[in-house]
């Protein structure tokens, strides 16, 4: 046995690699980090992605912009009405479609559902990891499930919805859709202050939650970050608002920020903007006017030689879509611009010398979904 | 042209950026302005720095296989002036392609660079840790390459027509109603013929 | 007449707490000498309670299997894997000869003495004993100096075992 | 006799025991904390014989006199309770001083 | 937009009244009978008490009170010394019987005690929970406990194959050895040993070794930082219990628990109106030592997966989590027999039995438990630390100082009862509220600060403007 006589350096414990995931309950779905931990304590740690790798952006390459939307489900399969927005978005710009007017505003409405839906879920397991045994996750699902409905009720699917087309919206809402969706509305906001009620003064999330994975808000625009993740560090920066798309200009709504840019503030944030959402749906029920819900386009879309990026602000943040076409059917390039990949850039930042529990409450804030990630 | 709403003239961008970094801007066009690879983070610290363009965001980096080059796309963005400012380099080796890395001035390009590299195999220098990121060690080759399994017979990857338009079937298409003389291409053929019998 | 219940309990209690030491000797790993340990203790505890000393049965399980154990089990975790072998000495033999020759010595002495001024037959009586407030009358009362004493000594051992251990944080900030 | 009632000296014996199987494991240990365990064992052998003489005492239960003996058992636990928290503190601190806990090793007096 | 009267089609209805389905979720009367069943289940339980009691009623040709089924273990004695038998038969007898009604008991609990939580949780958690298996799902459980049972135990490899055997027995010792103090009428314990209390803090000291062995044993980084976890934290809220127990036995006098209700049951007082730091601290420090929320980081599956018990499978999972729920109810005993007047309740106890009465106690304490396992989050492992030792403890010290004069003055002064204890009462109240506060201020804790709600903008930016939010507030 070596006596190295170094009585500073005495490690209480011995390193230890500890493999979180790819199935662990806090990773949120194949996911995996390699942490190098001293006691309770991460001393290094490395993430391990791709396992739901599906190599979105070559098959695209290889099928016309219309036949991609449907990928744009499922890489953030817990918002694909933003993903789709995103990419008919960009390729409008990139081909000069015109939107009817009804279109945008839809769009607008099941944009803000959807991110009334993403926010419930990231919120929902932000507390499942903080340890509050699911109770808040299903309340929070409760509205969730109603969204979903409508989903279905619209377009027949509730999580892949591939509902948006280029030129406008595959359907017009049925009839019965406007009352649901009134109700669903006019109780919405009781039903985010009853959930808010259950964890926004808890002691025990409060105290597990605040100055835990402090992002600085210059750490955080250098690191990329967006989204909620970056209104937490408290930059006022929201895409539906620096460069307003569809109706979202004539929309009146505020952007929370956060004031220490911690955990607690990212999930505030997220509460916070399902509120503005709801706002915000309300108007664009008011405003709707009557009209097409889509423009006729031709079945092989051949946008102009040129590139495109075009972004939306989805539930995650800054979703952009970086189109290269060669003036065939098919895009040349199509990249998708994940916000769940780029906001892992800090993580390790954000872990390292902090202890184990407090590192999973910091990914849980930042709100990952695998398929974003890993298309 | 397609650029977006707060997107900068690239030949603004130019101008002042060759004004101060001298023989540092390749070209430009109305959407971006392209600098020369090997100096490509001192053109980003520079744009970073600077008060007017104040780029304080990397908001997006991706790469653009070109067949015989490759073209890395930088997407800045300054949060306070609410502009976007596109920076490409022309990474002309095909072969091993190789990039000073963004990662000392933006943070955030920490695991987009791996992205590129992984699927791209654009090497990107000091970067901190260049591993691949969604494949695993070992894996042949960088899918997002155009020439990645090449296809036989000359083809090139992508969607050349789309498979309704070959003229073989374009007859029996309209007819049954499928399809309207909009969705036709100007001109019959081009490069892409081969793929109407590819049953994509 | 003693009860065959007693009987019975002091001989697999015997044999139980011996048993364990034997293992804690023999065992190979320290985590098994640990565990037979404990069960040695436990095996303790019940001949005390043979011997309706309830009050030190119990303590004996909470201080020796509850925290004397516990403490070893940190002691031991806190040191590498390397060090969790339950190895002999070169000085087994000597050492057998010894604890054997005091054990028989003193066997021996306990079975010829004739103990005339102990003759209680104490393991009849039926009524129980109650010993704690007994024992906590004699602690504040006859023996209160050494209670105290003891109390200094246990929290100047607590102080000494934080200060041993302590780490000192300042140098290992740097590296 | 000996299968026939319990008496004083058949506790007697098995604290001997006790006694002497702690001797041999604190005799002939390397590892410090197994060396712990040795003087547990003796210190629990004495225990047992301070009871079993407190018990077979014919003064037993009467004015709680004899009960001494369980006193002194208290005592001997503080003790071994303050001597464990310091002995292994010792070794702890031992191990990160010289990476090991063999006590044939330990010979820092020596020089 | 249109207003249009309620939609026709089934799909919309179904969506309009998905909220009224669950308001009928809400009002399914399955939560109104878990006390109710708390209750019959210790009746059921018990039968084989009572069983046991008419057959020595027989014996003795006289008909007993079952009230207390202690008095038919006293009769059996009887019996059996007149038939000559020695005592030791009859001793051994009533033990073997005794300790087969606890056994069932508790068993009976731990089927039920499952089915409750999972009911409850579901309950709070606005969805049904198990409601296929039998009668409102009741036989969940048992289905369980099969399934559980057939499945194939896994040995990890490079796990110590001994200590991995050991754990899943060596824990379950202690939650069976807990209850043989418990009285559950005045003459019905199992033991009523006279140093009841410190045999129930010695018994829950042992589980920690268990919880260490089955940790280390799994060669499984995930259980060993569990271990890790629980044994700090046992060993740490060890100390709270005691000190909460020890105000109880400053007042009573006693290490009985017999004793202590008989207290309770003297001066007509709970100790929880008397000490109602110490009860907080016991049932925090209990969820604690039994590893549940908001205390359950040793199995935090969040972060650890299952913690110490990751590698188990098959029954021997099925043992922990046993062990678990039936920690749960100890513990529930325990309090309600020394905070919650055990058997008694202010004379009820003359009318009903009192295992009854006690078996509806242990089931709120039950309640609470479930009840905070369904709201409330968790803390991190050096939160639970310095809580114990930076708040529990030192108030416990504190209230100790003052609970020792307070049982003094009792004890030795002429008032009556109702006037030293009663005074005892509002003393303890006051210094708790004021103590808690005063120290929570001292050692610099102010929740209300930390809660902070966004600040909600208009405009867009990035550093500069949030430097200017930041100074603007």
């Amino acid at each position: 046995m070596t006596t190295s006589h170094n009585p500073t350096n005495a490690a209480a414990t011995e390193p230890y690699v500890l493999n979180i995931g790819p199935q662990h309950p806090s990773t949120h779905g194949v996911f995996r980090l390699r942490v190098v931990m001293d006691g309770e304590v991460i001393r290094d740690l490395d993430m391990i992605v791709g396992y739901l790798h599906r190599s979105m952006e070559k098959l695209a390459e290889e099928r016309t912009y219309t036949q991609n939307i449907p990928f744009t489900d499922r890489a953030d399969y817990l918002a694909a009405m933003s993903n789709n927005l995103g990419v008919c978005l960009a390729v409008e710009r990139l081909a000069g479609v015109e939107v009817p007017e009804r279109a945008s505003y839809l769009r607008v409405i099941f944009a803000e559902l959807q991110r009334i839906a993403s926010h419930a879920m990231a919120n929902g397991t932000l507390v499942s990891d903080a340890g509050a045994w699911q109770t808040p996750l299903l309340y929070m699902f409760r509205e969730r499930e109603k969204i979903l409905d409508l989903f279905e009720m619209t377009c027949g699917a509730r999580l892949t919805t591939n509902y948006m087309r280029i030129g406008g919206v595959s359907f017009d809402p049925p009839p019965e859709f406007w009352p649901a969706l009134q109700e669903l509305m006019d109780e919405m906001p009781t039903r985010i202050d009853e959930y808010a009620s259950l964890v926004q003064d808890s002691e025990i999330f409060l105290a597990r939650t605040r100055n835990v994975g402090v992002i600085s808000a210059a750490d955080a625009i250098n690191g990329s970050l967006v989204g909620p993740a970056l209104r937490g560090s408290g930059v006022p920066w929201d895409l539906r608002k620096a460069e307003p798309y569809c109706v979202y200009d004539r929309m009146n709504f505020e952007v929370p920020v956060g004031r220490h840019g911690d955990v607690y503030d990212r999930f505030m944030v997220r509460l916070e903007e399902t509120r503005q959402s709801v706002e915000i749906i309300k108007q664009a029920m008011a405003q709707i006017p009557d009209g097409p819900h889509k423009t006729d386009i031709p079945l092989a879309l051949r946008p102009p030689v040129g590139e495109v990026y075009g972004r939306v602000e989805g539930p995650r943040g800054e979703l952009g879509f970086y189109l290269v076409s060669d003036g065939t059917p098919a895009p040349y390039r199509f990249h998708i611009r994940a916000p769940s990949l780029i906001n892992l850039s800090l993580l390790r930042e954000m872990a390292v010398g902090v202890s184990l529990p407090d590192a999973v409450v910091a990914l849980g804030s930042l709100d990952i979904v695998v398929g974003d990630i890993d298309r | 042209m397609p650029a977006g709403p707060h997107q900068l003239d690239g030949h603004r961008v130019a101008a002042r950026l060759g004004a101060a970094l001298s023989g540092i801007v390749t070209r430009a066009t109305d959407e971006w302005v392209e600098v020369a690879p090997e100096r490509v983070q001192e053109a980003l610290r520079w744009l970073r720095d600077s008060q007017e363009f104040d780029a304080a965001q990397l908001s997006n980096l991706t790469a653009v296989d070109r067949h015989t080059s490759f073209e890395v796309v930088y997407h800045l963005q300054s949060l306070d002036l609410n502009h976007q400012v596109v920076v490409k380099a022309i990474v002309a080796d095909h072969e091993a392609p190789s990039l000073p890395s963004a990662y000392p001035v933006y943070k955030g390009a920490l695991l987009q660079e791996r992205e590129v590299y992984d699927l791209m195999g654009i090497r990107f220098a000091d970067h901190p840790d260049l591993r691949r990121l969604f494949l695993w060690e070992g894996y042949p080759g960088h899918p997002l390459r155009k020439d990645f399994l090449g296809i036989g017979g000359g083809r090139t990857s992508g969607l050349g027509r789309f498979p309704n338009e070959d003229p073989a079937n374009r007859d029996r298409m309209m007819n049954a109603g499928n399809l309207t003389s909009q969705d036709m291409p100007p001109e019959a053929g081009g490069h892409g013929s081969a793929m109407a019998s590819g049953g994509h | 007449m003693e009860s065959p219940g007693i009987i019975i309990a002091f001989w697999v209690l015997a044999a139980v707490t011996v048993g364990g030491c034997l293992m804690v000797l023999v065992a190979r790993n320290l985590l098994h000498a640990l565990v037979f340990l404990v069960l040695a203790f436990l095996g303790m505890a019940g001949l005390f309670v043979t011997l309706s000393a309830d009050f030190i049965a119990v303590a004996q399980i909470l201080i020796y299997a509850g925290s004397i154990a516990v403490l070893m089990v940190f002691a031991i975790m806190l040191t590498p894997l390397a060090a969790r072998d339950n190895a002999n000495s070169l000085y087994l033999l000597p050492a057998l000869a010894a604890g054997l020759g005091i054990a028989g010595l003193v066997s021996v002495v306990a079975v010829i003495t004739p103990w005339s001024e102990l003759k209680g037959d104490a393991l009849g009586q039926s009524d129980p004993v109650t010993t704690v407030s007994a024992i906590g009358d004699l602690l504040l009362g006859r023996y209160v100096l050494p209670f105290e004493v003891a109390s200094i000594l246990l929290f100047f051992a607590l102080l000494g075992a934080i200060v041993l251990v302590h780490e000192r944080r300042g140098p290992r900030e740097g590296s | 006799m000996l299968g026939l009632s319990v008496t004083l000296a058949h506790y007697l014996v098995v604290s001997a025991l006790i006694f002497g199987i702690g001797t041999v494991i604190a005799l002939s240990k390397r590892n410090a904390v197994a060396v712990l365990m040795g003087v547990e064992l003796m210190l629990n052998a004495v225990n047992l014989t301070l009871i079993a003489f407190s018990r077979f005492s014919s003064a037993f239960g009467q004015n709680g006199q004899p009960l001494s003996g369980h006193v002194f058992v208290v005592f001997v636990l503080t003790v071994a309770a303050a001597e464990a928290a310091v002995a292994l503190a010792m070794a702890v601190l031992v191990y990160r001083q010289r990476e090991t806990v063999d006590l044939d090793r330990i010979n820092l007096l020596r020089g | 937009m249109s207003t249009a009267p309620r939609p026709a089609t089934p799909m919309a209805r179904q969506i309009l009244e998905h909220r009224s389905l669950l308001q009928r979720a809400y009002a399914l009367p399955g939560e109104v009978f878990f006390p109710l069943l708390f209750v019959l289940l210790g009746g059921l339980a018990a039968t084989v008490g009572i069983g046991f009691l008419v057959v020595a009623g027989y014996l003795d040709g006289r008909w007993y009170d079952i009230r207390d089924l202690g008095n038919g273990t006293s009769h059996f004695r009887y019996w059996a010394q007149q038939q000559g038998l020695p005592p030791s038969v009859a001793y051994l007898t009533t033990a073997l019987l005794g300790g087969i009604g606890i056994l069932s008991l508790v068993g009976g609990w731990l089927v039920i005690g499952s089915w409750v939580e999972r009911r409850l949780i579901a309950k709070f958690q606005i969805r049904q929970g198990p409601n296929r298996n039998g009668l409102f799902g009741l036989l969940q459980p048992i289905a369980d406990a099969l399934k559980l049972i057939q499945k194939e135990v896994l040995i990890p490899v490079g796990a110590d194959r001994l200590l991995f055997f050991l754990p899943p027995i060596l824990i379950f010792l202690p939650a069976m050895l807990g209850w043989a103090p418990i009285p559950w009428a005045a003459k019905m314990s199992y033991v009523d040993m006279n140093v009841g209390v410190v045999y129930a803090i010695a018994i829950s000291s042992l589980g920690v070794l268990a919880v260490f062995l089955a940790g280390w044993s799994s060669n499984n980084h995930y259980a060993l930082l569990g271990a890790m976890r629980t044994v700090a934290m046992m060993v740490s809220y060890e100390i709270p219990i005691s000190l909460s127990l020890l105000g109880v036995v400053l007042f009573t006098g006693s290490l009985q628990l017999s004793q202590i209700v008989v207290w309770q049951q003297t001066y007509h007082i709970w100790m929880v109106i008397l000490l109602p730091f110490a009860a907080f601290a016991f049932l925090f420090a209990s969820t604690a030592e039994i590893n549940r929320t908001p205390n359950d980081i040793g199995e935090a599956e969040s972060e650890i997966v299952a913690g110490f018990h990751t590698e188990y499978s098959g029954m021997k999972a099925g043992l922990f989590l046993a062990v678990e729920l039936g920690n749960a109810i100890l513990v529930g005993a325990m309090m309600s027999t020394v905070f919650f007047g055990g058997y008694s309740f202010f004379g009820l106890e003359t009318w009903i039995p009192g295992y009854l009465i006690l078996a509806t106690k242990i089931g709120a304490v039950y309640f609470v438990f479930v009840w905070l396992r369904g709201t409330l989050p968790r803390f991190r492992l050096d939160q639970l630390m310095s809580f114990a030792w930076k708040f529990l403890i030192p108030l416990s010290i504190i209230q100790l100082l003052v609970v020792s004069v307070e049982s003094l003055v009792i004890a030795q002064s002429d008032l009556p009862g109702l006037a030293t204890v009663g005074g005892s009462v509002v003393v303890n109240l006051v210094l708790t509220y004021f103590g808690v506060r005063a120290w929570a201020n001292a050692i610099g804790y102010a929740p209300n600060e930390m809660a902070s709600p966004p600040i909600m903008t208009n405009g867009v930016g990035g550093l500069r403007a949030a430097e200017q939010i930041r100074a603007g507030r």
